[in-house]
């Protein structure tokens, strides 16, 4: 199948106005999408993951400002598409799971209600019963039980689970050619977890659509995707098919990230994670963001900002210094040249 | 044996639905019908956490864990059953008598934002609890211990004036922790804390836990999703379904030789960065009982695959399958 | 804003300027002239007294030949009545000036009486529901049903006229709307996780209800506060128009817009037109500066 | 229906009475040269006419009822349902000759049995009338015949023909036995108008009574309008929706004689306004010390401090005729007089010589709502007396508190502004509630608020009431009177002036006692 | 719920005995109702007598008694003025305010809440910067004054609107309402407005204000995300969040506009309720005062009553208990 670009993305920069600064929450980052394609997200919290999804579906609120060159989704540049037509594409056309579904469903109107509305917002052929019988089906397939009782009940009534669940059918209600989910399963256990994977996967195969999934789950996204877009501090650090970063990431923060999972056979006292803080974002430093945290930094690292390059085919990687791993697999035994190059340094 | 912290006896917890006589009121078939709903929630869980232990729950979404754990830190009147602690019956205590566990208990909450109050700055949030339990001597004393606290949960101090919506979903949820971790409680329910963080903040709170663990000898009620994490933070676990607890057993008999069928279908379903998965997969079939009708023979009997007639009829009770490993099912 | 000056004790004020707080208000032109405006009318009815270039009140200053001389500026005005004069030959100017400090205190001191009554109640009776509720809000029904006018009149009969009196029946039926509003939205958000983490700290009801249920309640506290300044004195105003007002040796300017009524359509309008003005321009500077804080000390906007 | 008395919209005069009521929609309420909408300050009080003996009311009543005998405009007593009647020498009894073919409203004819009925309506000290007072002599009331009407007093009442004035006459089958509501819902009288309709607070309807015993009135059809607000009833006149305005604000004069079409119809009112000073030595209202105005000379002294005149001119705005003596122009009794100048020289100086150089402590009550500009004339009392160093504690309240300060019997005031008016025709009735020494049981000096007391006057005023003769007994009345001015009894102010607006097209000349009665006007 | 009913019931008849003892206690000091009945130069004898006709001559607790026992038989007793019975009186007059209050209420509904929500949704905009400022025009300004200028400008200059009183009105369902006279609504336009102004300042700031704290939550954006256009995003999602403290205030405005609209009724004559009770203060006529403040009693209970249920269905999580 000839799979079209749906979805072009190119510098986008969101940045705060707050008081005590600029917070450059998304800055200058490009990625593209093909129709059928499935993205992850991954990242540090904070690193401007949901801003993203926010800004390509133009949701960012004051003091929050969009900037893109051009955020082009079927042909059509959102960037500069009026609210209006916003209001046609959001929900129809992309739609997204919010990362907390605890506070994104409204608390005072059913369930029901809330999935109803996105149907009769854009589904308006349906009639009444159809969009029920909609809601039901969409209830069930996120295994909901009980789901008729269910509809007439409200939020608060939920477990967090079953919230996030229900964001999740209001999002896949519309069978949307591009659906974001913001980490749509952190509060579901695996079994729910694998039907609802299951179920994007299912959309994206019949539908044909894009699915953008953002998740601290490096398991999900190993399993689930084709690309993966690692972000840290607002900008792309890293981005390559799921090999490239699973097995032979080339950004130091990749590697800390894929060391800190825990491990399902094996008991440790502690755990790897990636040491220090991220940075205040009103007083970015100056070179590589990365570089106070980073094991390998060089002198360079700390004045220079490393730009996007390529490291493999269609790796792109935003280090001074990528990693080299060996081709093997066995990453725990990769020694990586620049680790050699640093000591040679001092 | 010691006595355990905190035992959880034959806990229920239903919701009703219907408020009054005019919702119960159904208009069905041009009938007016009375019909109570009531949510069976929690049906008769019953374990015990020891001194020093963490004790995870997993389990479906739904399932009634952050349930337990509301009622038993008496967010919610249990509707039946106990909670005792250290031998002493919390669960009809009046709010007042409750004071005295308060400052021993603390929850770090599923949703790390409604739990925490808009109007109040990250440093007021944590140092509430502080002060107010005499942790810290005054003001400044407070601060200090609060930017000490904030750096251990990966949060910057100058960050400390800022209120919550002005963090990421993480960052919420890293207050949300260093709050409960601020009164240094001797038992900590936490519900999900680590769900909503990137993997090395995620490692990082880890061994966090664990370290004021073996520092301040807490205990720890554990809810969860991701069973690495669960395994890598527990001693013991349980496994709930719909309201009732299934399976129960030390960290390492119950990951080697999971019993239950549900259990099994849970740890089947464990997606791995190129490792094997636990179990092979099993598809359970069906669909999720309402937790409104209970069946009335075991509850995962419709999605079993290995269920029997039996299933349908008598709903199982836990018993010990091998030492320190309990489970309810008659197949066993 | 706070933590920043408790960061630095010592300078403060200079912490203030570089505030966020200060850098909003200075960005802020309604803020700026609402509390300019606030601040005048404060200073005026404060200090106007010495400045006023009549006590309206003694009358042996005050002659009846003077009575109804328009403004300045029109025919037959005097220099010396800036804004002309009523019928008693009283200079407009100084009796607003005079008028001011009764009526900013009524509005103020009412406003806070009434609200520090009613947040308080509506707080208790939302917050512990059941009975507490039951009879605070049925005492709120009962205060309802009696108008201010009546009250007045009965305070006025039995304790004699006064602005003090006046401000004793104006709270007495001002604090029901706080009470109900705080009320209603106290069974809201004691409902909310925060409040259930509150109480799973194990603080007590008094300190939940302080820090946790006031500031989330706080925004219609506000928008009510700043409304009844305005509305306080005009009741007063009303009341005069009733016969139950101030006395009219303890003058308002309400009292002054009501006695200046009775002339406005023989063309003596300066009478009535300059103090309804500056109550007027009271009650813009307050509510400009109610909608800054307000805005202010809501985190969510920022 | 609710809101309504007896909703009787007439149907034979309905036409023209549906185009008045429109009267706000077309802007002009006189679309027929035969409706008039009148406004007024306050509504009736009631629909029965024994219940109140109140301005307002009466001029209502007097429309639909009318008694033996009327006043005329100049308040002298003419014949009305009695054609005539007569005095017997020794004064005591008073016969009364009916007019014969008298018919009410709803047909019936009139005579003494109703006369009588409505008599002892009057007299029943258990009914709810406040008429009492003016049956108070009767003693015996007959009807010989059936238009004869007798009435027997115990002692002589020179002010007779004024108490008979005020006696409607109903309808015997409407009063006998009947409660006050029972009689308010049937609404016949002989009266020149038949009662339409009433909306209370809205409108009451009347419309001509064409089988009147008299002229029937050019006028057919007559709203009255009741617009408490003085500002609202100027408003109202302006726009053309009331033909005319009874009491206007003194500050809407200009502007109401200034617009086209609009004219303003002055009449020096019977209402005067003045202050009771407390004359008693020993006045409880000034425990351990003597009453500073016990002494004629500070009575004076007050009274030369304060420049009515100017009064007049800024604050009633010239609506207002000096008060010099209590009784007014073309009453029994009445003298002209001459004001004392203004003097506050020699108010000091009088004040200096009665022992108060440095002046003394007073409070001034007075009302703020129920006088023409009360607070404002108060206020400028206060300012005047304050001028020569007395000292004015100003208290000024509404009226419902104000009533308990005005009952000499509370002993409450020891200066009083307040207003009185009378009538009758009669200074010796102004007298008697005025400047008889106050009795509480005998119901003398009823409005003496000052507790002014004077054997002389007293004496006088007791011989006047054997005096017939109007001639002789205005001279005892105009005695005791001087006697009591120049004690400074009082202070006079002045007679408040009844103002009304009137459109162009009509023709009305006002009357003394402020009735405004339909049939007076005419269009031109 | 129906036991909630009962118990609301129950502390209405609590309400309305307390209500009718404090007012038998307060009109004893506002005045002796007698005094306004006789003349003022009445004898003693005269004065009596009509304080035994009205029952006042005997001890205040007496009184009460007698007051209850009437009231059980459904008896408020008789206006001492107006000789009739005071609830008849009341009743009498209800109609003319309640059609005022309608349109006022109306007026107060579709302006302030429509302006208060695009005020809240765009603060930043110019107009909404007018909206608020005008808003505080209602509310800087004593009724009395704005009645009577609205008077000046659209009757006397403008000749628009009539100045004052009722016009005719028709019958509907035993009711006189001049909404439905012909040309009937031009008498209740003036007096509406007047009566709505205060209230829409206030509904409106504090409909601005809970929009503006709503319109942040994650909800909105959801639905935002949804592809819900700003309309009902604004009145659908965040209004229903912000009712809260609109439907307290209303409900008490509500009842405040039913049961005292005093001054307007005074300024525009209108012959409604609200001048029969100030006439009554002015008058001590306990019946009526006791009846009218007993009706209100009810009336407030009852609409607090309605203002806690409308919570429930505004907010579900709210209980009552
Ligand atoms: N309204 C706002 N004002 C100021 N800063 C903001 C605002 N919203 C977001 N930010 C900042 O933007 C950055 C990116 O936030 P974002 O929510 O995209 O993080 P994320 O990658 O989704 O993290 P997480 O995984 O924790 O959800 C954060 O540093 C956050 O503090
Ligand atoms: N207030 C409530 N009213 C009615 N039902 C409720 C209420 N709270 C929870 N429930 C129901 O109780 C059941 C258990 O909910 P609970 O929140 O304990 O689940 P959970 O195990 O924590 O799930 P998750 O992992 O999704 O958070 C669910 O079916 C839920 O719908
Ligand atoms: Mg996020
Ligand atoms: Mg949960």
């Amino acid at each position: 199948m000839e799979n079209n670009i749906l979805l072009d993305v190119k510098g986008l920069k969101t940045y705060f106005h707050t008081f005590k600064g600029v917070v450059k929450a998304v800055d200058d980052v490009s990625f593209t999408l093909k129709e059928g394609e499935i993205l992850g997200i991954v990242g540090e919290s904070g690193s401007g993951k949901s801003v993203t999804s926010f800004s390509i579906l133009k949701l960012v609120e004051d003091p929050g400002v969009v900037e893109a060159e051009q955020i082009l989704f079927d042909g059509r540049d959102l960037s500069r598409a009026s609210e209006k037509d916003m209001i046609k594409i959001r929900g129809k056309d992309i739609s997204m799971v919010f990362q907390d579904p605890m506070t994104s469903l409204n608390p005072l109107y059913t369930i029901q209600r809330q999935m109803e509305e996105v149907l009769i917002l854009h589904e308006p052929q349906m009639n009444a019963a159809q969009r029920k019988a909609r809601c039901l089906e969409l209830l069930s397939a996120v295994g909901i039980p009980n789901p008729q009782e269910r509809l007439k009940e409200y939020p608060n009534q939920f477990s967090g689970g079953m919230r996030q669940r229900v964001i999740i059918a209001i999002a896949l209600a519309t069978n949307p050619r591009l659906l974001i989910a913001d980490e749509p399963t952190t509060a579901l256990d695996v079994t729910i977890q694998e039907q609802i994977l299951e179920l994007m996967r299912k959309l994206v195969k019949e539908h044909n659509t894009a699915l953008i999934l953002i998740t601290h789950d490096l398991a999900v996204v190993s399993q689930m995707v084709d690309r993966i877009n690692v972000m840290y501090c607002g900008k792309l650090v890293e981005t390559g098919s799921t090999e490239d970063i699973v097995s032979f990431n080339a950004h130091p923060y990749t590697e800390g990230l894929l060391n800190s999972i825990p491990k399902l056979y094996e008991d440790r006292d502690r755990l790897d994670y990636i040491p220090g803080m991220v940075p205040n974002m009103f007083e970015l430093p100056e070179g590589c963001y990365f570089a106070p945290r980073c094991r390998y930094c060089q002198e360079i690292c700390r004045h220079q900002q490393p730009a996007m390059r390529e490291v493999g085919p269609g790796h792109l990687a935003a280090c001074h210094f990528p990693l080299k791993k060996k081709d093997d697999g066995n990453r725990d035994a990769a020694v990586s040249p620049a680790a050699v190059r640093t000591e040679e340094g001092k | 044996m010691m006595e355990p912290l905190i035992e959880v006896k034959d806990l229920s917890q239903e919701f009703h639905l219907t408020k009054g006589l005019l919702q119960s009121l159904r208009l069905e078939k041009g009938k007016i019908v009375k019909q109570d709903k009531v949510v069976h929630a929690v049906n008769q869980v019953s374990f015990r956490i020891e001194k020093g232990e963490v004790f995870s729950l997993v389990g479906e979404s739904g399932c009634g864990k952050s349930t337990t754990a509301r009622t038993i830190i008496r967010l919610l009147e249990p509707s039946g059953g106990q909670v005792l602690y250290k031998g002493a019956d919390i669960s009809h205590l009046s709010a007042h008598e409750l004071l005295p566990y308060r400052k021993n208990m603390q929850m770090i909450f599923q949703d790390p934002y409604a739990s925490l109050n808009p109007r109040q700055r990250v440093e007021e949030i944590i140092m509430e609890p502080m002060l107010f339990h005499g942790i810290a001597k005054d003001k400044k004393d407070a601060r200090e211990q609060c930017m000490d606290i904030l750096n251990r949960v990966g949060l910057r101090p100058e960050q400390a004036g800022r209120y919550p919506h002005q963090f990421s979903g993480g960052q919420r949820q890293r207050i949300g922790i260093a709050r409960a971790l601020a009164v240094r409680p001797e038992f900590i329910i936490a519900d999900e804390p680590v769900s909503a963080l990137d993997v090395s903040i995620q490692a990082q709170i880890l061994n966090l836990l664990m370290d004021l663990k073996d520092e301040f000898h807490f205990s720890c009620l554990f809810i969860a999703h991701d069973l690495s994490v669960v395994r890598h933070i527990s001693d013991r676990l349980g496994v709930m379904y719909l309201g009732a607890i299934v399976e129960v057993g030390d960290k390492h008999t119950l990951f080697g030789n999971p019993l239950h069928p549900y259990t099994k279908v849970l740890f089947s379903a464990v997606p791995t960065v190129g490792e094997k998965p636990l179990v092979e997969h099993i598809d359970a079939m069906g669909e999720i009982p309402s937790p409104v009708n209970l069946p009335e023979g075991c509850f995962f009997c419709d999605r079993c695959p290995y269920a029997v007639d039996r299933c349908r009829r008598e709903r199982p009770a836990l018993r010990e399958i091998e030492p320190g490993h309990q489970a309810a099912c008659h197949i066993l | 804003m706070e933590h920043e000056v408790r960061a630095e004790k010592t300078s403060w004020w200079k912490h203030f300027l570089k505030s966020e707080f200060f850098y909003h208000y200075k960005n802020n032109l309604p803020a700026i002239i609402g509390s300019i405006l606030v601040l005048f009318a404060i200073l005026t009815a404060v200090a106007g007294r010495f400045l006023a270039p009549q006590n309206p009140y003694d009358l042996t200053q005050i002659s009846l030949m003077d009575s109804y001389l328009p403004p300045a500026w029109l025919d037959g005005g005097k220099l010396s009545f800036l804004l002309g004069t009523d019928e008693q030959g009283r200079d407009i100017l100084s009796a607003i000036i005079y008028g001011s400090a009764s009526s900013i205190m009524i509005g103020l001191v009412g406003m806070a009486a009434s609200c520090c009554i009613g947040t308080t109640l509506g707080l208790i009776a939302g917050y512990f529901g059941g009975k507490v509720d039951a009879v605070i809000m049925r005492i709120a029904d009962i205060q309802l049903s009696f108008p201010s006018m009546l009250i007045a009149l009965f305070i006025m009969s039995v304790f004699g006229r006064g602005v003090g009196k006046l401000l004793i029946a104006l709270t007495m039926v001002g604090w029901v709307t706080y009470a109900r509003t705080v009320r209603g939205e106290t069974l809201s958000v004691k409902k909310m996780e925060y409040v259930e983490a509150a109480r799973t700290i194990g603080l007590p009801n008094r300190i939940i209800i302080l820090k946790h249920v006031l500031p989330n309640v706080v925004n219609s506290i506000i928008v009510l506060a700043t409304i009844q300044i305005g509305n306080f004195i005009l009741t007063e105003a009303t009341l005069s128009f009733l016969g139950v007002g101030v006395p009219i040796t303890e003058p308002s300017l309400g009292l002054l817009v009501k006695t200046g009524f009775d002339v406005l359509f023989s063309g003596l309008w300066w009478a009535s037109v300059f103090p309804g003005l500056y109550i007027m321009l009271i009650v813009f500077g307050i509510n400009l500066l109610g909608d800054f804080l307000r805005d202010e000390l809501n985190p969510n906007l920022k | 229906g609710g809101g309504t008395t007896g909703t009787t919209t007439a149907a034979g005069t309905g036409g023209t009475n549906g185009a008045q009521a429109d009267a706000g929609a077309s802007q002009d309420s006189a679309s027929g040269k035969d409706s008039l909408v009148i406004a007024m300050a306050s509504d009736i009080l009631s629909m029965d006419p024994y219940k109140y003996d109140e301005g307002p009311t009466n001029q209502v009543m007097l429309h639909i009822y009318e008694a033996m005998l009327m006043q005329d405009a100049d308040m002298k007593f003419q014949p009305c349902l009695a054609e005539s009647w007569e005095t017997s020498d020794d004064g005591l009894t008073w016969t009364f000759h009916l007019r014969e073919g008298v018919k009410f409203h709803d047909g019936e004819e009139m005579d003494s049995a109703d006369v009588l009925a409505s008599i002892k309506t009057a007299m029943n000290p258990d009914s709810p009338s406040a008429f009492s007072g003016y049956t108070s002599t009767f003693s015996k009331v007959e009807a010989p015949d059936a238009h004869t009407v007798t009435i027997t007093t115990d002692t002589p009442n020179p002010l007779m023909l004024f108490h008979v004035a005020q006696i409607y006459v109903l309808k015997q089958e409407n009063v006998e036995g009947k409660t006050e509501e029972e009689i308010s819902d049937v609404v016949v009288g002989t009266g020149r108008y038949k009662f339409v309709e009433q909306v209370k607070e809205d409108h009451l309807d009347l419309t001509a009574n064409e089988d009147y015993w008299g002229e029937v009135p050019e006028i057919k059809n007559v709203r009255f309008r009741p617009i408490t607000n003085e500002a609202t009833r100027t408003a109202t006149m302006l726009t053309g929706e009331v033909d005319f305005t009874i009491d206007i604000s003194v500050r809407d004069i200009d502007r109401l004689d200034g617009t086209d079409g609009i004219s303003v119809l002055r009449q020096q009112g019977l209402r005067e306004i003045y202050l009771n000073l407390d004359s008693r030595e020993d006045s409880p209202l000034f425990p351990g010390q003597k009453n500073p105005m016990s002494d004629p000379k500070v009575r004076q002294a007050m009274y030369l401090a304060i420049d009515e005149d100017t009064i007049i001119k800024n604050i009633m705005n010239g609506c207002a005729f000096e008060m010099n003596s209590i009784i007014p122009e073309n009453y029994v009794g009445y003298t002209p007089v001459e004001r004392e100048k203004y003097d506050p020289e020699k108010a000091k100086q009088l004040l200096a010589e009665a022992g108060y150089p440095d002046g003394f402590e007073v409070t001034l009550d007075a009302s703020n709502d129920r006088y023409m500009n009360d607070e404002q004339i108060a206020q400028a009392v206060a300012g005047f007396l304050e001028k020569v160093g007395i000292k004015v504690n100003l208290n000024l309240m509404p009226k419902s508190n104000f009533f308990t300060y005005i009952k000499p019997a509370e002993n409450k005031s020891m200066l009083l502004q307040t207003g009185w008016a009378d009538a009758s025709g009669d200074g010796l009735s102004l007298l008697h509630d005025m400047l008889r020494t106050y009795d509480r049981e005998s119901g003398q000096g009823t409005v003496n608020r000052g507790h002014y007391s004077n054997a002389e006057v007293d004496a006088l005023i007791s011989e006047a009431f054997n005096e017939f003769d109007d001639a002789r007994r205005g001279e005892l009345v105009a005695k005791a009177e001087k006697i009591a001015r120049d004690d400074y009894a009082y202070i006079p102010l002045h007679f408040e002036q009844d103002t009304y607006a009137i459109k162009d097209t009509l023709n009305y000349t006002p009357r003394m006692n402020k009735y405004v009665l339909a049939w007076e006007f005419s269009y031109k | 719920m129906l036991k909630y009913i009962v118990k609301r019931f129950v502390q209405m008849i609590v309400v309305l005995f307390v209500v009718s003892i404090l007012v038998f206690m307060l009109t004893n000091f506002i005045g002796d109702p007698v005094d306004m009945l006789v003349p003022e130069n009445a004898t003693v004898e005269q004065v009596e007598s009509a304080r035994a006709r009205l029952g006042l001559n005997k001890p205040l607790p007496v009184q009460y008694g007698i007051f209850l026992k009437d009231v059980l038989h459904g008896n408020f007793g008789k206006s001492y003025t107006y000789g009739k019975p005071a609830m008849g009186l009341i009743m009498e007059r209800m109609p003319a305010t309640l059609e005022l209050v309608a349109i006022a209420a109306l007026l107060v509904l579709f302006i302030a809440i429509p302006l208060g929500v695009y005020a809240g949704a765009y603060p930043k905009r110019r107009s909404s910067r007018i909206i608020m400022s005008g808003s505080i025009l209602g509310i800087s300004l004593p009724s009395f004054w704005v009645g009577m200028m609205m008077i000046y400008i659209f009757a006397v200059m403008l000749r628009a609107l009539p100045a004052s009183g009722r016009g005719n009105t028709v019958n509907v369902l035993g009711v006189n309402l001049s909404v439905f006279a012909p040309g009937g609504l031009r008498f209740l336009i003036l007096p509406a407005v007047t009566l709505a102004l205060t209230n829409v300042a206030t509904t409106l700031r504090l409909t601005r204000s809970g929009i503006m704290e709503n319109m942040r939550q994650d909800y909105i954006k959801f639905a935002r995300a949804k592809g819900v256009s700003s309309r009902s995003l604004l009145f659908g999602h965040a209004l229903k969040n912000a009712l809260i403290p609109v439907i307290t205030i209303f409900g008490m405005d509500l009842g405040n506009m039913i049961a005292f609209t005093t001054i307007t009724e005074t300024i525009f004559a209108w012959p409604g309720m609200g001048k029969l009770l100030i006439d009554a203060i002015n008058k001590s006529d306990r019946p009526i005062i006791v009846a009218y403040l007993m009706t209100a009693a009810c009336m407030f209970v009852v609409l607090n009553f309605v203002v806690d249920l409308l919570y429930t269905l505004v907010d579900p999580r709210i209980e009552l208990r």
